[in-house]
């Protein structure tokens, strides 16, 4: 190879010329700045929720529909065109129940980011440890996790998903017995935890496969350094900007899984406000009042379109060579 | 209802089938049909003379043409002994005669003899039952139906695997009360013959019960009445092809995906006072999602317009298609879901101050709970514990309630109450359905001062969840159904102190309706038998153990090319053997 | 990367498992080039094809001619694609190539001598690369040309060679399909069958069999690829060939070869060569003229062998300088392009028969697993080391020697305990290394140091300088933070870098500082031997210079042992006591440095000074540095 | 190539059994009692007990699994609820208790419409990703890729249900431009069968074509880089001859892998589509038979999509294998 001219490759003269910083180049990147100010707006739309409800002066979960004459028809129908939307409901209200759509889907934003920060959390701390371990030790190791990641990903997901949360409730919670709101949450996080690691994990593999072999864990090795060392300190800085992304990208993975859940009836239940259930409930009402799909439909390809292109982003200010 | 199952863990009583698919009901819709207070069924039995076939023709029907029947799911049982749900007993009908069935004429339901001379004959207070064989009734390869083909039919209820079917032959030919205890005596035909019915010549069958029993015809009218013939008798296969009896035979089935049906050519009009046999075949497709299937047939397109559903119910998502658009709601098939009534069941062990119970009664948001399921369109507001499709049925109404909830009287009840609860446990099946439900629950009892505390249960597992002696759950919905059309299975079933949980889920125990179900039970004659149920159902009420819903109503669609299509009074979906096509 | 759960590659970022699947099979690297050996004999079998053409006239250098390249102010500027400041990689560089003439550009890395080469074809990214000035062949201008008006000067007109024929070759083409599809372009309407044939005779010519027209550039050893890639260039006759540094890739031996042929080939054909090259060696024994770059701009012009002789410009004095040869002075300081002439030198090196050896290796046999062929079946191990024996006595320096694949670094992953032999003795002040226990390996760990070829690998990016040199000082000496701190200061003013640069990261170090940092951080224990694997092959020659002086410097100073594992025969010679050969994971000879260089024992020896020989004063490498 | 195939292809039957073994251990820990739920609502403890004998459910588990291979080898008698035996042909995947089938015959039946839907759905796959893809890198950065590369990510974004209710409300119930999504099976009418899958397989491949238009779109992008594609450009060879023969050469390998892993997961059930089309394929099957916990039905559909996507993604491998000389002379 060309060893004379890689020694050059980048050759910077000292200092090097003040490249910008990831940040800032991300943030030079418009549409990435874009779909950042969208993660933020979501995000603080989500913290924000019992402050905007309190002021728009409705809350999630009272029936108005149900308890004022005159919003729903017989039949739980809005009765004002456009899914209800007035100017008592910014955006509408929910057929059957009559619950204001606004205030729902602020919330919704809760249920699916906690679920999916903490998916991506777990997966992702997952994903390194086995990764890392994997990738560093080699050998046996290496090929049982293999083997394992070729069986697991064999399985297909979506069907797995589903099949698997019933079990898992069942194995922590007794049918019948009540189930705390937080069980649902833990029962997807766990779910989707189960195989979400593998695919960072086999990356993070490669990744390290590849740097177990450079010069610079070699030296520190010859120079007698532990095997933490040589993780903590020569390799995980390494993969700072892969799990970055990765975590990154995971985000609105999880986001759109928790919602198929739901939309499949075997997500997060009532009375806790979920985009995937809305979308379900709105499917089955689209032909007589649309407008109740399309509020978190859009909202969700939104969130998850903004989280797409920021991960995209992220990994182009990280990485400017990958992707464009 | 979907016809998956009778799923009632129940060993004797009712239909009770719980809504399997969507709580109450995702069913059905009155659409207009307003509510009658009294039984559509016509109460005398019919005798010989009605019991002579031909059926009275359909007006306009002509001959002809293929019906598509689409369905989500298929039939679970085929084999008549193993049928047990009101749907496939009326697609049964095309291709299985029993020994009585419903002659239905202007959506008026009567019991007639079948391959029976007449509904039957009973002799010594009603422990004797005859029946006699129409000449001419034949099976699909043209060899007549015998006495014993009726008898073998019976037998096979007995044996292991037909537990899925009702158990009243077995237990009333024995004459004990459980069927478990039936089948020690007598275990199907492979134990050999069985005694209680005798066969004196290739018409005849003389049925004899230790006890009396008044609802003989009605029972001779279940699937499980039909005949089957030993040497056609495949077992586990009979259930995906039995031999046709009727206007109809099975030509081809492949599981779960379609089912081809034929002419019988050996089927005789002038034997069969019910069905007719308008249309050369009828094919059925299963899953295809309810929703496509709808719209195929108001579409009219891909064979839509020759189309109906064997008990796929018109999808929400089509409301408000079907009232908006003329064409659309002319395509639309409703009619009272057979005997099915919703209720509001209250654990009365759990619960037992009856004023309590009347809180619940009056705060009760029944119409929120049948807004938010799809307004009246999915049934009426129930005030009885019966349904009004059985015979001499009269409305009442001990307390009336308004149906939104009166706070205001709840409060009041609650006040007179020894000790009101802090809170009650509603456990409700966990489907979307089920929990929007709970939703209306919570927040309208809520305004009458009574927490509801929501439990949601693996729709599975509810019903055994429910229905265990140590259930913590205070509420609960069942929707369910007496086996025919009389009260007989009704309160001394499901109100029987002595019965389990099972059965008495409301856990109501009053020692005098038991001595007053024993009682009634000595009567032989049905009418008379049904008057004296229907004065103690009021005596029960008065304690308010549970609270009615609704009575679901079923709206399918047919094929505007479809006619002759109505919901069946006792079984409660389209009936298929009435259709023909108009060109 | 989302979608939805719909399918399972959808459902999870990063790469599928269809990837990981591949991953199993690892097959896809071709098997590394190993020993180059292509048949000796036959190349220069005279003008046997019908090729030949044009005046075979030899040297017809000399303006007086009509150039037939011609290149005026020429700038080529690279945009950042981060959108940083755009790179001017040559600036107003002009210079007229004559028919059938050899111009050797030359150039430290970055000097922009192969954009360049690029230009003159227009193979440049246009969205990302201006072009400016001037660039004719056979008087047509190229800068600005059209695509349809480049389309028949490439590969027609003018011609490539690159350096590493096994990425410039389509490894999923037949060598034969890849030069027939050459002809073909340039002449349309020629069936298929003429076309391989012309590709089958032309192979011939370079020496390749016609039986192996259908292989794959996989199938090929490097020397027999960079034939097929100049086979390829001349299929059309060009005016103009630009080889870009042709040879850099290979081992001395078959460079040597390779570049015999190209001579040959140049004069047969009388094609004008532009050869580009950073060795002044290759360019020393090929071209008639020299032009030397540097930042992209010409510094000197002159026929090769008055540059040679006397460089006008100090660089270029200094270029010429700071190349070793097999004629300058063992151990004497070398000058570079600060210092071009510089005075103090070291003490002769005197090294007698030690009491003890600080390393003594016997027999000392590697074996990796060898890929087995069918599942079952015993694969056959890869002998990467066969009874190896080598001494080294305290503050000595000994020098491994061998072309790529001989063995030399594994030889020196074992001492440095990072490779496992399968067999042999390995004693460290005599004690058996392969079987240490904690004591020893602390030990081994602290006095035995490692300093790397590639100064970009060696250095974890992630991590500061400070940090880099703190790790050894942390594991092997019992100093605080503050001092430790103290020491790294030192270490780096010792390696002559400010102490100012502890806090940064890698990145803003060149290369030749790099190595400083990489030799800092190996000094830090105060190591007694180190065992340095072609610690300057990757640097351009005046920072070589420049870091084996330090290297020498630090030498005398410590007074530690070196094992120097290298390619480069000059280097050996320059820098080490004794000189240990290895051939096919076997030790040919080891001797004192004199007696190597003066009176090799054996034949592999003989031909590898030869290859060196050859290039006259200049010096040569027995191997890649890859 | 030959030691490779035969590698690979034991690789793949050792994940199978692998998978079957996973499958089997995780959904037979469901607390569901597959014996009670095939009994049915009347039975006692005693009758489940017979019915768990007859469905050899008292056999420890490991006799289970493996008498479920042998079925799967040589085909099996199982006995059903009501004792009687049926016997199941290999490959038996068990025997639903839920619907009294086999397991196997039941997917079959299912199969063509997965089939016809993954086909369909692949077609449009490889154009729409291929081609964005194509383009995308051909006009790398500038306004053409930028478009392009957005349409992706939006579908890359877009919940699949959400685009099938928009996209069927829009061109099959407001407007009427395409018929009502059916299956028709295509011998039966070839024009019904396209007509009515059309709208699945737009909808379906243009969701799944973003992941794939994105790896290609890289995949080019870095081949477009390598040296040989330059020595190619510097033949003479034009700008798009030059990629067509060259790049698209070497890009090649990840998206066939890419392909093979789609196909196989298609071809296991595409759960949501069907669901939302109301086509009734081994997914939406699959579907049903985790809501009405049928054991049986879930493990052979999980074991048969498994099955699928492991034996495209080695053949997928297996392509790449030939296609690189280096791997396929090896």
């Amino acid at each position: 190879m060309a060893v004379v001219e890689t020694a050059a490759g980048p050759a910077p003269a000292v200092p090097a010329p003040a490249a910008p910083r990831p940040l800032g180049r991300l943030l030079r990147d418009r549409v990435g700045a874009a779909a950042l100010a969208v993660v933020l707006l979501f995000l603080l739309l989500a913290l924000a929720a019992p402050l905007i409800a309190a002021l728009y002066g409705k809350n999630p979960a009272e029936h108005y529909g149900q308890n004022t004459p005159g919003l729903l028809s017989d039949g739980g129908l809005p009765v004002l065109p456009n899914g209800g939307i007035s100017g008592d409901f910014w955006f509408g209200l929910e057929p059957g129940l009559g619950r204001d759509v606004l205030t729902q889907l602020l919330y919704g934003i809760r249920t699916s980011l906690l679920i999916a920060f903490a998916s991506a959390a777990v997966t992702t701390t997952l994903g390194v440890l086995a990764g890392v371990a994997v990738g560093y030790l080699g050998g046996i190791t290496d090929r049982l996790f293999g083997f394992l990641a070729n069986v697991l990903l064999a399985f297909p997901t979506l069907l797995l998903l589903l099949a698997l949360s019933p079990v898992v409730q069942s194995r922590l919670v007794d049918p019948g017995a009540a189930e705390p709101e937080w069980m649902q949450f833990l029962v997807l996080i766990l779910v989707f935890s189960a195989f979400g690691w593998i695919p960072l994990a086999l990356s993070l593999r490669a990744t390290v496969r590849s740097l177990r072999e450079r010069d610079f864990v070699q030296s520190a090795r010859a120079q007698g350094a532990g095997r933490f060392h040589v993780v903590v300190h020569e390799l995980l800085p390494n993969v700072r900007s892969q799990l970055l992304v990765h975590a990154t990208m995971a985000v609105p993975t999880f986001v759109a899984s928790e919602a198929v859940l739901s939309f499949l009836g075997v997500g997060i239940t009532e009375p806790i406000p979920d985009w995937g259930r809305m979308i379900s409930r709105g499917s089955e009402v689209f032909q007589a009042d649309p407008t109740y799909m399309v509020f978190p439909g859009v909202a969700l390809l939104l969130f998850v379109l903004a989280f797409n292109l920021l991960g995209d982003a992220v990994r182009d200010a990280l990485d400017p060579r990958a992707g464009r | 209802m979907r016809w998956t199952k009778p799923s009632l863990a129940v060993v004797a009583t009712a239909l009770l089938a719980s809504a399997c698919s969507a709580g109450a009901g995702t069913g059905p819709a009155t659409a207009g049909a307003s509510a009658k207070d009294t039984s559509p069924l016509t109460a005398a039995l019919g005798g010989e003379k009605e019991s002579a076939g031909p059926a009275p023709a359909v007006p306009g029907a002509r001959s002809g043409g293929t019906v598509n029947v689409y369905n989500s799911v298929e039939f679970r049982h085929l084999d008549p002994q193993k049928v047990y749900a009101g749907a496939a007993y009326n697609a049964s009908l095309l291709w299985g005669r029993q020994l009585t069935q419903y002659q239905v004429v202007d959506g008026k339901a009567k019991l007639v003899g079948d391959l029976a001379t007449d509904t039957g004959t009973s002799g010594d207070g009603g422990r004797t039952w005859t029946y006699r064989l129409k000449d001419g009734v034949a099976w699909e390869d043209g060899k007549p139906i015998t006495a014993q083909d009726v008898k073998y039919g019976i037998e096979r209820t007995f044996g292991k695997g037909y537990e899925v079917g009702p158990p009243y032959w077995p237990q009333w030919l024995t004459g004990e009360a459980s069927y478990e205890a039936a089948r020690t005596k007598y275990a199907g035909p492979q134990d050999g013959d069985l005694a209680a019915i005798e066969t004196p010549d290739e018409r005849t069958l003389v049925f004899h019960f230790p006890q009396p029993q008044a609802d003989v015809p009605y029972m001779a009218a279940q699937s499980s009445s039909s005949p089957v013939r030993r040497d056609k008798d495949t077992g586990t296969d009979y259930d995906r092809q039995p031999f046709a009896t009727g206007p109809y035979r099975i030509v081809e089935h492949v599981q779960n995906t379609r089912m081809v049906l034929e002419r019988n050519p050996y089927w005789k009009a002038e034997t069969d006072p019910i069905r007719s046999q308008y249309p050369d075949k009828f094919v059925f497709t299963y899953g295809k999602e309810a929703l496509n299937s709808n719209q195929e047939i108001l579409s009219g397109r891909d064979g839509g317009a020759n189309a109906t559903t064997a008990s796929d119910v018109l999808s929400p998502e089509l409301y408000q298609t079907a009232d908006t658009d003329p064409k659309a709601k002319d395509l639309v098939v409703s009619g009272r879901q057979g005997a099915f009534v919703t209720q509001l069941v209250i654990n009365n062990e759990r619960v037992p101050d009856v004023e309590v119970r009347k809180a619940l009664h009056l705060g009760y948001p029944r119409q929120q709970a049948r807004q938010v399921q799809g307004g009246s369109r999915i049934g009426e507001l129930a005030t009885t514990l019966s349904s009004p499709a059985l015979i001499d049925w009269e409305k009442y109404d001990l307390y009336p309630a308004r149906p939104e909830g009166d706070p205001e009287a709840a409060k009041a009840a609650l006040a007179k109450a020894k000790q009101a609860p802090a809170s009650l446990t509603y456990g409700y099946k966990n489907t979307p359905d089920g929990q929007r439900v709970a939703q209306v629950l919570v927040d309208g009892f809520a305004k009458s001062g009574i927490t509801i505390v929501p439990k949601p249960i693996d729709p599975k597992a509810f019903l055994d969840e429910v229905h265990r002696a140590d259930s913590p759950y205070d509420l609960f919905e069942e929707t369910s159904s007496v086996d025919w059309p009389t009260p007989s299975t009704l309160i001394p079933f499901s109100f029987d102190g002595r019965a389990g949980s099972d059965l008495n889920s409301a856990r109501y125990r009053n020692p005098e309706v038991d001595k007053e179900i024993d009682r009634i039970n000595q009567i032989g004659e049905p009418r008379a038998k049904a008057k004296e149920l229907y004065a103690l159902e009021k005596t029960v009420m008065k304690d308010v153990p549970v609270l009615p819903f609704a009575y679901p109503t079923v709206n399918q669609l047919r094929g505007s090319n479809v006619g002759g299509a109505f919901v069946h009074p006792i079984y409660g979906t389209v009936s298929l053997a009435w259709l023909y096509l108009k060109s | 990367m989302t979608s939805t759960v719909e399918s399972v590659s959808g459902a999870v970022p990063g790469p599928g498992p269809g990837l990981a699947f591949g991953a199993a099979s690892g097959l896809v690297s071709g098997p590394a080039s190993g020993l180059v050996s292509g048949p000796a004999s036959g190349l220069v079998s005279g003008p046997a094809s019908g090729l030949v053409s044009g005046p075979a006239s030899g040297l017809a250098s000399g303006p007086a001619s009509e150039p037939v390249l011609s290149v005026r102010d020429l700038t080529v500027t690279f945009a950042d694609p981060r959108g940083g400041a755009p790179v001017t990689a040559v600036r107003g560089l002009s210079f007229d190539l004559a028919p059938g003439e050899v111009l050797g550009l030359v150039g430290e890395s970055g000097s922009g001598k192969s954009a360049t080469g690029l230009a003159v074809l227009g193979l440049h990214d246009p969205r990302t690369t201006t072009v400016t000035g001037s660039i004719r062949l056979n008087g047509q201008e190229l800068v600005g040309a059209t695509e349809s008006e480049l389309r028949p000067v490439r590969g027609g007109r003018a011609a490539l060679v690159f350096q590493d024929a096994l990425t410039s070759l389509s490894p999923f083409h037949g060598v034969g399909a890849q030069l027939a599809e050459m002809y073909r372009l340039h002449h349309p309407g020629t069936g298929r069958t003429e076309a391989r044939r012309r590709a089958a005779a032309m192979l011939d010519r370079v020496g390749i069999p016609a039986a192996r027209v259908r292989d794959f550039p996989h199938q090929f050893s490097g020397g027999m690829r960079q034939r097929v890639m100049i086979a390829m260039a001349l299929m059309n006759d060009p005016k103009v060939l630009i080889a870009d540094e042709p040879t850099t890739a290979l081992d001395s031996r078959v460079q040597r070869q390779v570049l015999d042929l190209l001579d040959e080939l140049q004069r047969e054909h009388g094609t004008a060569v532009l050869l580009v090259s950073h060795d002044l060696g290759v360019v020393a024994g090929m071209t008639d003229r020299t032009l030397v770059l540097r930042g992209g701009v010409q510094v000197e012009s002159a026929p090769t062998a008055e540059l040679l002789a006397a460089p006008r410009e100090p660089y270029t004095r200094a270029l010429v300088g700071a190349a070793l040869t097999l004629e300058s002075v063992p151990g004497a300081p070398l000058p570079t392009v600060d210092d071009p002439s510089p005075v103090a030198g070291f003490a002769p090196r005197v090294i007698g028969q030690p009491e003890r050896w600080l390393v003594e290796v016997a027999d000392l046999t590697v074996h990796f697993p060898g890929r087995r062929r069918f599942p079952g079946l015993r694969a056959e191990p890869v002998r990467a080391v066969e009874g190896v024996g080598l001494r080294i006595a305290p503050g000595e320096t000994l020098g491994l020697v061998g072309e790529s694949g001989s063995g030399k670094s594994t030889t020196a992953r074992v001492l440095a305990g990072l490779q496992q032999p399968t067999g042999g003795r390995v004693l460290y002040d005599g004690q058996d290394v392969t079987r240490p226990d904690r004591e020893l390996r602390r030990r081994l760990s602290r006095e035995i140091q490692l300093v790397f070829q590639d100064p970009y690998a060696s250095l974890n990016p992630r991590r500061t300088v400070a940090q880099a040199l703190d790790t050894p000082l942390r594991l092997h000496t019992s100093l605080d933070a503050a001092q430790r701190r103290e020491r790294s200061a030192e270490l780096l003013e010792q390696v002559g870098l400010p102490a100012a640069h502890l806090d940064r990261y890698p990145h803003e170090f060149s290369g030749g500082q790099r190595q400083r940092i990489g030799i800092a951080r190996a000094l830090a224990p105060q190591p007694r031997l180190i065992i340095a694997d072609e610690p300057v092959s990757a640097l351009d020659v005046s920072v070589q210079a420049q870091v084996l002086n330090l290297l020498m410097e630090l030498r005398e100073r410590l007074g530690v042992a070196f094992l120097f594992v290298s390619h480069d025969l000059a280097v050996v010679r320059h820098f080490c006591d004794r000189v240990a050969v290895m051939h096919r994971g076997r030790l040919v000879e080891s001797t004192d440095r004199d007696r190597l260089f003066s009176a090799p024992h054996t034949e592999y020896t003989r031909e590898l000074l030869a290859a060196v020989h050859q290039d006259g004063p200049w010096r040569g490498s027995v191997g890649s540095s890859a | 190539m030959l030691s490779f195939a035969l590698r690979r292809t034991l690789q793949a039957l050792a994940v199978l059994v692998a998978v079957s073994a996973a499958a089997f251990a995780l959904f037979y820990a469901a607390p569901a009692d597959p014996a009670r739920a095939a009994c049915g609502p009347r039975c006692d403890n005693g009758q489940v007990a017979a019915v768990r004998q007859s469905m050899g459910l008292d056999q420890p588990l490991l006799t289970q699994y493996t008498d479920y291979l042998a079925g799967v080898v040589t085909g099996r008698d199982i006995g059903d609820v009501d004792g009687s035996v049926i016997h199941c042909d290999a490959p038996c995947l068990g025997y639903s208790y839920r619907l009294h089938q086999p397991v196997t015959e039941a997917l079959v039946d299912h199969l063509p419409v997965t089939f016809s839907l993954a086909a369909g759905a692949l077609a449009v796959l490889l154009v729409l990703g291929l081609g964005t893809g194509f383009v995308s890198a051909l006009r790398h950065g500038g306004r053409t890729d930028r478009l392009l590369s957005g349409f992706t990510l939006v579908g890359a974004s877009v919940q699949i249900y959400f685009l099938g209710y928009v996209a069927q409300w829009a061109l099959v119930y407001s407007t009427g431009l395409l018929p009502l999504p059916s299956y028709t099976p295509p011998a039966e009418d070839l024009a019904a069968w396209a007509g009515g899958m059309l709208l699945p397989w737009l909808v379906l491949g243009f969701v799944n074509s973003a992941v794939f238009a994105r790896l290609s779109r890289s995949q080019l992008l870095e081949t477009m880089n390598e040296e040989y594609v330059r020595t190619a450009r510097g033949k003479g060879l034009g700008r798009l001859r030059a990629h067509l023969k060259y790049t698209s050469r070497g890009a090649a390998g990840p998206l066939v892998q890419l392909l093979g892993l789609e196909t196989g997961a298609l071809l296991g059930g595409a759960v949501i589509t069907e669901t939302v089309f109301g086509l009734n394929g081994v997914g939406r099957f699959t579907a049903e038979a985790v809501s009405g916990q049928d054991l049986p039905a879930v493990v052979g559909a999980v074991l048969l999509a498994a099955c699928f996507v492991v034996l495209f993604v080695a053949l997928a491998d297996l392509v790449v294998a030939w296609l690189d000389p280096r791997i396929r002379l090896s």
